[in-house]
């Protein structure tokens, strides 16, 4: 789930914005220079930032607390695209939902990025890397960079949300128990995005294998 | 069959798209809907079948009011066949696209087939039955969206400018084939520019105005009024404009079939030539 | 049912005295705003705001299901807030249930962070429903965004509203040929919609970038905004004035 | 201008679309491109600005060689209009749609401006420019795709049935300006299904039949060949099957023009009414 705006309070929200800031930075830094040499990248990225913006609006409730939640998608666009342009457009996906849907929110993006757009993109593409390195089919890597980004991105968020309400309590002990109590959603959560990216991505590579230039390592 | 009251619409955007539109199709009408791009003809046929919920005002279909509701039940009896035909396609081929709405009839699969087989026969489309849909050319695309529509056999056809992009010979076979299933029963309305057409085929014309009924009645009476008929972006058929020759006539002629009669009479010669194949659907 | 009535940003696209505003203003209005609900520290800042902001939607008439509707998920995280504040902070002990105590400093503490989620939420959706895309990414542009950034901004809103137009598109296509009137179609149909929505949506991008390269390919670049009217020196003025405000307000109550 | 020779294409599906067409279009011509649907005739025109990039056979524009290395160049000079507006139309307005082409032309704003309200204008569009284009109805966005086109001011330009859904009085405008504009030097080639629309503007027709060129001359030579024409899913104008009850006729009128002037011949009349707006453009 995004973190809306005015619940973090001011001082953390700045301190997210700074590495969140970076990392966009240089995403879009290596974007650019991707566009001007392969000016036909864009419907591909303009695709990918619409369904990483749609799947992480498919809200789902998270039992008890009243709050929803929602795949992700970045590990998605990271495997097709890299995992900085993958945080470039979870960026995106963010700002926009916050405006049109006050999903996430203006002063906590930096926050969201941090947990959706870096944390889901690069765990998940470290993962497809390493288990096709590993041998693993294409369908099973992509079904583990899925699962594994979405239970970073929602690690992050729990950390964050602990951090800023942890009250008088460790911050460490209140991180397990939102962990904890975002679990139930969370677990059948990543293993649709797990199938999700899964199905998508077999689905390109038998339709469509031109799209996945490079991404596909050659176990 | 069809009766509209009142209908309005206003879209998202702010844009009044329909503003009390009323209408009154008998069954087995051929009902043309003209006017100017963006006057609210898709507007007023998607409210027939269900695709855009009433506002304000009603529809009815075989007295069944459309509404959520009864979408499945109207959408038995009503064809549609949308303006873009990429909007209408979806099936990975066109045996299977043209089967979709037969399957979902609840039909079985000899039928099913029979009916593909049919429908793709009426728009020419045969030999293309195996090809997957993004292999087609546009004017194939749009044959096959009739087909899939024809395929379902409904007894009334809402079609949104069927004929843009078909060759002539297309176009003229499709409106023989609108005309005979309107001969038999079926009620037909249909979206169109081409005012050289409509004289030879249908019997009822509404003209809209920026959402408005401008008029509504039989051929005589709409292009009668030829100031309005230019009001409303259209014009006469281009066989009416020779005939602007004759001050002398009082009405002019509309088709190439009431042309020759009316140049019969004016050369008061009796003789008629071979019949040419425009005029032989003329009613 | 279609697509077209259930485009999201139609409010933008209309025309209010709220979408008139030079989304500059806005942005720095509403920015101004932003900073003061979340430095303000009081129940009395963030709740002006909040009210602010309703009356705002009022006189903007914007339609007010969707404002609901929209706010419901910031909404839906004051409920987390309250709970977890109300646990792990400290101070006096009104109840306990099971293994927890419920403490009453927490429950204060939560009920003002939920009006700031509130107040926040509210201020976004405001700025959000009344500005269209492209205003907004001139103003970005003019405060100096970078130029990626905006063009996959712009680039994702485009093709949100393909996906979300093939999508509904495809869908009523189905349905107007019975797709959806059985169990058994629905989930045939859905099957197809699904396993053909990406590429369908991806070969229509395709053949938009190739429109795009017959034109000259560069991004699609929003023209210079007009200089700000009266009616923007109006906005700006009040909002300043009304910043100002809070900001008394907040060191007021914080002494 | 342009210089097609034994141009072949053949999709990846394996159809051919395309068969051994060769084919010189001089500057400052008028060509309409007419043939049965999935005849090779949007196939052809996407090789014009090397959208399709050429299997066999070449391509030249201005004696440059379409390649994918000359393709910018090429489309400076070239100006293309696809059949779906839908594939062309992407920005978020119609104002920066318009403007898109003239901006990456690296003109300046002023001058960008002023292209876009011309090019509106001139499909008469200017009141929609702000609108969002997924709120333009059908012809609108049609329209849209025409100015956006037009605003790059190109030397040729390249039309893939620009006027079907367009309203009458739309279409009429479209070939007014195109007709001006040719007149201007423009070379403009366009692929039409509207064999009445033919005659009164087009000088040069070429014929596709199944990927092959059937015939390509003046209109006289494809419109004399009746069997051939019908052979390829064409028909005459209307106008003409009228005078076919006159059999001592050598050669049928293809224009409400022609037709009056037949006419007044074989009435032996002199005088001329007004005259009637389908003729003004009639060359
Ligand atoms: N993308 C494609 N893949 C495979 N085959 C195609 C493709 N596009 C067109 N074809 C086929 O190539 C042939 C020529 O198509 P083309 O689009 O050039 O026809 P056209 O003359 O423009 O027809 P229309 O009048 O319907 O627009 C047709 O048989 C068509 O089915
Ligand atoms: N999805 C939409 N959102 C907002 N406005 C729309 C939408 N679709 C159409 N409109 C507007 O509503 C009006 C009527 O549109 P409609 O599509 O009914 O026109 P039409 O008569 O079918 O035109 P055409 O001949 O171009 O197909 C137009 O002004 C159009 O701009
Ligand atoms: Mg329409
Ligand atoms: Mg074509």
């Amino acid at each position: 789930m995004h973190i809306p705006e005015g619940l973090i309070p001011a001082q953390q929200a700045a301190a997210w914005y700074v590495p969140a800031v970076s990392f966009v930075g240089v995403g879009l830094v290596g974007l650019k220079r991707r566009l001007v040499v392969k000016p036909e990248l864009r419907p591909l990225i303009g695709l990918m930032g619409a369904f990483v913006f749609l799947i992480s609006l498919i809200p789902l409730p998270v039992p008890g607390l009243g709050t929803v939640s929602h795949p992700c998608g970045t590990p998605m666009a990271a495997i097709l695209l890299g995992p900085f342009t993958a945080t470039v457009l979870g960026s995106v996906a963010l700002f926009l939902q916050s405006l049109f849907f006050a999903h996430g929110g203006i002063t906590s993006w930096g926050a969201n990025v941090i947990a959706m757009a870096v944390g889901g993109s690069f765990s998940a593409y470290g993962v497809f890397r390493v288990s096709r390195r590993a041998g693993l089919g294409i369908g099973v890597a992509a079904g583990m960079a899925g699962l594994i980004g979405d239970l970073v991105t929602y690690g992050i968020t729990s950390f964050q949300l602990a951090l800023a309400l942890h009250g008088d309590e460790a911050v460490l002990n209140v991180w397990g128990a939102a962990f904890a109590s975002f679990l139930p959603t969370q677990v059948p959560l990543a293993i649709a995005e797990a199938l999700f990216t899964a199905g998508v991505v077999v689905f390109i590579a038998n339709q469509r294998a031109e799209l996945l230039e490079g991404a596909v390592v050659r176990p | 069959m069809i009766r509209v009251e009142d209908l309005c619409f206003t879209y998202p955007g702010g844009t009044v798209a329909l503003d009390g539109v009323s209408l009154e199709v008998p069954e087995g009408s051929f009902l043309a809907i003209m006017g100017a791009n963006g006057s609210g003809k898709s507007t007023l046929l998607k409210h027939l079948n269900g695709l855009l919920a009433t506002q304000a005002g009603s529809v009815h279909i075989a007295d069944i009011e459309v509404n959520g509701k009864s979408f499945d039940e109207v959408n038995r009896i009503v064809g549609f066949v949308f303006q873009d035909p990429n909007d209408q396609i979806f099936a990975p081929t066109v045996r299977e696209d043209i089967g979709y709405g037969p399957r979902n009839l609840g039909l079985d699969e000899v039928e099913i087939a029979r009916r593909v087989e049919k429908a793709a026969g009426q728009v020419a489309i045969t030999e293309l039955l195996d090809r997957p849909i993004h292999h087609l050319s546009y004017g194939q695309k749009k044959r096959l969206s009739i087909a899939g529509v024809l395929a379902m056999e409904p007894r009334v056809l809402v079609l949104d400018e069927p004929t843009a992009s078909l060759d002539p010979m297309g176009e003229r076979r499709l409106m023989r084939l609108l005309h005979e299933l309107n001969r038999g029963g079926m009620t037909v309305v249909m979206a169109t520019h081409d005012v050289d057409l409509v004289p030879l085929y249908a019997r009822q014309v509404c003209l809209l105005r920026a959402g408005r009924l401008a008029v509504s009645g039989g051929l005589r009476e709409v292009f009668g009024d030829q100031e309005l008929i230019e009001r409303c972006h259209l014009r006469l058929p281009r066989i009416s404009y020779l005939f602007e020759m004759f001050p002398e006539l009082s009405e002019l002629p509309l088709t190439v079939g009431m042309a020759r009669r009316k140049l019969e009479e004016l050369l008061e010669r009796g003789d008629t030539g071979p019949v040419s194949p425009v005029e032989l659907c003329e009613n | 049912m279609t697509a077209i009535s259930r485009n999201s940003d139609g409010y933008a696209w209309g025309d209010s005295f709220l979408s008139r505003i030079d989304p500059r203003v806005k942005i720095a209005g509403f920015a101004g705003l932003l900073l003061v609900n979340l430095l303000g520290g009081s129940y009395l800042v963030s709740g002006v705001i909040a009210v602010a902001m309703a009356l705002l939607m009022i006189a903007g008439r914007i339609p007010y299901r969707r404002q609901l509707l929209m706010i419901s998920f910031p909404a839906s995280f004051a409920i987390f807030t309250i709970i977890s504040q109300t646990v792990f902070m400290g101070g006096e002990v009104f109840a306990s249930l099971g293994p927890f105590d419920l403490h009453l400093q927490g429950l204060f503490n939560g009920l003002f962070i939920s009006l700031r989620i509130i107040a926040g939420g509210l201020i976004v959706v405001v700025l959000g429903v009344t500005t269209p895309i492209n205003r907004l990414c001139q103003a970005l542009r003019w405060f100096k965004a970078p130029a990626t950034f905006i063009e996959i901004t712009q680039l994702t809103y485009r093709y949100l509203f393909d996906i979300h137009g093939e999508f509904s598109r495809m869908r009523d296509a189905q349905q107007v040929r019975l797709g959806w009137s059985s169990a058994r179609a629905g989930l045939a149909s859905s099957r197809l919609l699904g396993g053909s929505l990406f590429l369908r949506v991806y070969d229509r991008g395709l053949r938009s970038s190739e429109a795009m390269r017959c034109r000259g390919s560069g991004p699609v670049v929003n023209g210079a905004l007009p200089r700000p009217g009266k009616l923007d020196i109006l906005a700006g003025s009040g909002a300043a004035i009304f910043i100002s405000a809070l900001v008394m307000l907040a060191v007021g109550v914080a002494a």
